[in-house]
């Protein structure tokens, strides 16, 4: 597969309620990555996917489903339970030529992998003065629910989008699902790309050609004039929703899409905040130094002048998640809380 | 080795126990009442039956995110351990945990991770403990097969070994890692089986023969005690179930076609129940009894846990910090 | 040791300039931190010292030089190069009732144990409901220089500072070196320090008794009405010097060392930005997702509306640490950059 | 096996001048114009070479913090080694990688970690990588002791045996882990001996003597490029000088009185370097000359460093990212 010329879309379509999608093609989000993949197996002999259930007969959240049958087990294939090894067995893989995607169920278990994560994927190219360097990508699915817990629902952006070195990906539809998997798979460097699980309840258009999403660019999902919302994988499509809720008030909110938290479209963010003079960061992980720690502060250095009210972070709660499901939605965010803030914002 | 009767038919019976449990539970999951994702031990009771009847009140356990067994057969409370399924603040961990997150310390258990490998050096740290508080304790480590690909085991018994520590490391080998062999993800036979014996004591048991795994563990904790180092058990045995939850919710193709149904003919329970009815150890009667006891038990614990309260709102972040 | 008895210590002597110091006793910084260990491990037998080299001739930095002789090889022992297990073997032995001290002499190498860091120190207590508790201390030393490069070189407080359920403590003095260490034995729960190797070039005052120094406590290190910053670790020193610089141009600065990051000391900060309208943040970590981003997003959020200017983030370069001198010292940071921000501020 | 007197000369010579090289760099150490943490293989310099000289060009090798033999051994410019520990831009690295990250991959060897371990996984990947691709070569992981107690090695040699890659892993055991003798960290001998030799070719070798090491890998490489899958060879030998940098820099009190001295004894080049005299493979003079010839490419590459430039203050954030 010649990646350079794989086309690139930047144009995303408009997704939440799927307008003008008549005549489209529709997917699932986990249809859409399985296509990546298979375009991208099929097209490049380099790229492999290999993670712990990769081959298992629903595949990984059926992103991967059957795959292997359709590659064959040697591009496809389950590892041991050894993630730290793993990690390194796919840098290796990535240095001498291949193209690695290295699927987790949980970022949770990346944490035995952080080593070979940061120590070394993410510096390999610089610390050698870019004579070698690493084309892998790492999927994880981020995500909460059913009690799963403190070790099985943790959000960890907040602490992948402090390593330089390392891209990190969020998408948000299904069209970026693809389109930036196949972006990440071209890329010549590590990327990361965390989905949440919640997203694999999407439909949307999804072009059935390759093409990429660039890394690195923000999408406007709802232009508004009052309040800037940059939310973060799911919660693009509750500040939509939230967003839409509020007009009835007569506030009018912008909703941006990073798509990638790593590097950040800042100007998207500071145009945003140039015009509502308002930002409210809504993420699915911890507050305290996550997402909305960065992109708040990036605001409060370059974007101040704009400001005419405080910035309002909406993040899960600084804990472990408990199991009961009681407390655990009470840690869960989405378009109420952003609702409330839109309106505390404008009052 | 001899065991008197009264040992016997409390091994029937502590493993009937662990089997009725599961079992309601598999019945009751569908209700969606449990949310929490449990993996049940069906088919594999005779390791954490035969392994615990030789432990005291006070010895450690470390156990996994298939923990229920291990949980019961060291003595933890139904009850609490029904309601923490159940969300319910009277959970043995107050709700926060769920099904892979038990802990009953009054009882040597002081929590399992659902880390595959997470409990290993943790339990190896108990024993580093044991030992310099010069106690006379052991501390015992349950793990399955996928955790044996985790380095984290190498380094643990590396280390329990170089610090001759009270650990006994036993391997639950259930021969699958959710749907993935144990031939798909390790080299050959386990490597451990290989460390001198004046080291680590290993051996290779089967995990379906509830007195295979109670010897075993008798010698092994005898060492421990007299502080002669760890030991290293492997027991094989067999998920009968799904991964997580029940039978309804395993997915089909990943195992070979008769293979849960051959096993199912393996069942520790029944074998042993078989071998006490022939010798006369026991009546039928006599485990009809047992069994009924147990339902009681279990109704008992299933109308206190649904009607637990759950925890309160306001409690959420409690428990970060230990003041 | 009756830990709950110890005196604390609120007020920290003057110390860029050990004013006062007539009559008291000075010590240096790996002095202070022994001083530490010398009195929990005498006083408290559940106490005890691991870590790779830590009964090295020269003891980790001094700080532990002879204790191995003095307190036996059963307390305070060397480990196998197995970061993951090692850590929890410190966590078990937590559990089971003892008081572990777990150093490590560089904090590149905790990625190796961040699975039980994170997924498991953390979280233990509010896992099972508080039903167990894991009282750790986890000491590494960052730092750079002398082309120690990539992998040798980080400050990683940033990644740390993400993680509910840690405490994060950075002390600037020998004073707080030895207190902090003492309140993080005393503490019921896991607590990391991170020392910068700077700080051992440190001597200050060190009262000889048992003391401790609150976690989660800042403290005001100099007065000042014009600009505030926030000063991590050795910074603060560097801190105190620019802004001794910038009062001869009429800047008058207040500098703050927070101690602890996790719990942050919000007030302190607030109140002195309340006063000042502007704010600094010098960190020795990576700029992006680092301190600085959460303390920028917290003074954004619940202080705005003392804010004069935007506020100002002195943070390295995101970038892996590159060997070759002129390049790591073009990525350090200290007095030059801060007197620079403060003048830039106020100009 | 009679190897030719061609190749015989060869090992002494590329011995003798990583000796030199280092003996250079020692020398020069302290005059702090080398700002890079540098540790020296001096005594360990047969297995570099007893290693490298079974391997072709594009072979891949993996090496650690003290890399300099390895780096040398399979063909890396000196020019460009001795540049990079001055920190310059004509360096293997650019001046960004020091002492401890080497690069050339001309040679094959494609970076090295001063993670202990580090290396390990990814030296394994690229044998999958080799296998995937088809390729005829091999991928040599170059690791001490220190690395043998993390658990990463354990899932690394699983991994390769599994997948029967052609990758030759060399524990370079000089017993020490800084000042940690390997007793202190390991519980008994190396585990991965007892591996059965059909999974995976094991040998323990006299890593002093480079013929010793030669034989041994050339079975490994032979087996890995027949497609029979990883070798694992314990190379035994000594760390003449501190652990970081040079002789004068070593902390005093961590070794036995007279361990070093004896193991000068041992010293791998005088030993094959009488060894070739004995024989008359080689004469005293024609040694003299090697001896001339490589300080002369010692004296060239220093003169080249020291006067190269470093990299200019505006190439900092260059290399991040491949565009
Ligand atoms: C480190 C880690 N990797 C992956 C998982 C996902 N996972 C949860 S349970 C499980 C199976 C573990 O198999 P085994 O250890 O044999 O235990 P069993 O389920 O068979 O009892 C896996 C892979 C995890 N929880 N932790
Ligand atoms: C994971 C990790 N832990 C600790 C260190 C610190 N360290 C650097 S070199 C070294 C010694 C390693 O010993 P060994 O692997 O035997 O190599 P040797 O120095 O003897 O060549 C140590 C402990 C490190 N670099 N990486
Ligand atoms: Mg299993
Ligand atoms: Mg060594």
């Amino acid at each position: 597969m010649t990646w350079s010329k794989t086309k690139q879309k930047i144009i995303e379509p408009a997704f939440s309620n799927n307008e003008g999608a008549e005549g489209k093609r529709i997917l699932c989000y986990d249809e859409a990555i399985r296509e990546a993949l298979q375009l991208a197996l099929s097209r490049d002999k380099r790229v492999f996917v290999m993670g712990q259930g990769v081959d298992d007969p629903d595949g990984m959240f059926g992103a991967t489903r059957n795959l292997h049958l359709e590659f064959g087990p040697e591009r496809v294939f389950d590892t041991p339970l050894a993630e730290g090894a793993m990690m390194g067995v796919a840098i290796g893989a990535a240095l001498a030529g291949m193209r690695p995607v290295y699927f987790h169920n949980r970022p949770d278990f990346l944490l035995l992998a952080m080593d070979q994560l940061v120590n070394h994927a993410a510096k390999w190219s610089y610390m050698f003065g870019g004579a070698a360097f690493v084309p892998l990508v790492v999927w994880a699915c981020i995500g909460r629910g059913w009690g799963s817990a403190a070790q099985h629902s943790q959000a960890l952006q907040g602490l992948f989008m402090h390593i330089p070195g390392l891209k990190l990906v969020m998408p948000g539809t299904c069209h970026d699902a693809k389109g930036l998997m196949l972006a990440a798979i071209a890329d010549q460097n590590p990327v990361l790309i965390l989905d949440h699980r919640f997203n694999f309840n999407y439909k949307g258009m999804v072009p059935p050609e390759a093409y990429t999403v660039p890394i690195g660019k923000g999408v406007i999902r709802r232009k508004g004039r009052d309040v800037t919302i940059v939310a973060v994988s799911h919660l693009v499509i509750d500040a939509c929703h939230a967003a839409q809720e509020a007009a009835a008030y007569g506030v009018e909110a912008e909703v941006i899409d990073p798509r990638t938290l790593r590097p950040l479209d800042e100007e998207i963010i500071l145009n945003s905040v140039a015009k509502t003079g308002r930002l409210i960061i809504a993420d699915c992980g911890w507050k305290t130094g996550g997402i909305t720690a960065e992109i708040g502060a990036m605001v409060a250095e370059k974007g101040f002048t704009y400001l005419k009210a405080p910035i309002k972070r909406i993040a899960c709660p600084d804990l472990p998640t408990p199991a009961a499901c009681n407390l655990d939605e009470a840690c869960s965010i989405g378009r109420d809380n952003i609702k409330k803030a839109l309106l505390e914002l404008t009052r | 080795m001899k065991l008197p009767e009264k040992t016997l038919r409390q091994l029937l019976f502590e493993m009937m126990r662990i089997r009725q449990i599961q079992l309601a539970i598999e019945s009751r999951y569908l209700e969606n009442e449990m949310k929490t994702p449990v993996h049940l031990c069906i088919g594999q009771e005779a390791v954490a039956v035969g392994v615990c009847a030789n432990l005291k009140k006070y010895d450690y356990i470390n156990s996994t995110h298939r923990g229920h067994g291990h949980y019961l057969a060291k003595g933890g409370d139904l009850r609490a351990l029904i309601a923490e399924l159940y969300g319910r603040e009277a959970g043995c961990s107050k709700g926060r945990g769920g099904s892979m997150h038990l802990a009953d310390t009054t009882i040597g258990h002081y929590g399992s991770s659902s880390i595959v490998g997470g409990g290993i050096p943790i339990g190896t740290g108990m024993g580093l403990a044991i030992k310099m508080q010069k106690k006379n304790k052991v501390s015992v480590i349950f793990f399955g097969d996928g955790a044996a690909d985790e380095g984290v085991l190498y380094e643990s018994i590396n280390f329990a070994v170089l610090k001759k520590l009270p650990v006994i490391f036993i391997l639950e080998n259930n021969q699958y890692s959710v749907c993935s062999k144990v031939s798909a993800r390790q080299a050959g036979d386990n490597i451990f089986h290989a460390m001198p014996a004046g080291l680590l004591m290993t051996k290779k048991v089967n995990g379906n023969n509830v007195l295979d795994v109670y010897n075993a563990s008798l010698k092994a904790v005898a060492r421990a005690r007299t502080g002669h180092g760890p030991s290293f058990i492997e027991c094989l045995t067999y998920r009968i179930r799904g991964h997580a939850g029940c039978e309804v919710q395993d997915v089909p193709g990943y195992r070979p076609v008769g293979e849960i149904e051959r096993w199912k003919t393996l069942c520790p329970i029944a074998a042993f129940r078989k071998k006490l009815l022939t010798n006369k150890m026991i009546t039928l009667n006599e485990i009809k009894k047992m069994e009924k006891k147990i339902d009681k038990q279990i109704e008992d614990a299933f109308a206190f846990a649904r009607t637990a309260p759950p925890p309160k709102p306001e409690t959420l972040p409690l428990y970060l910090f230990r003041e």
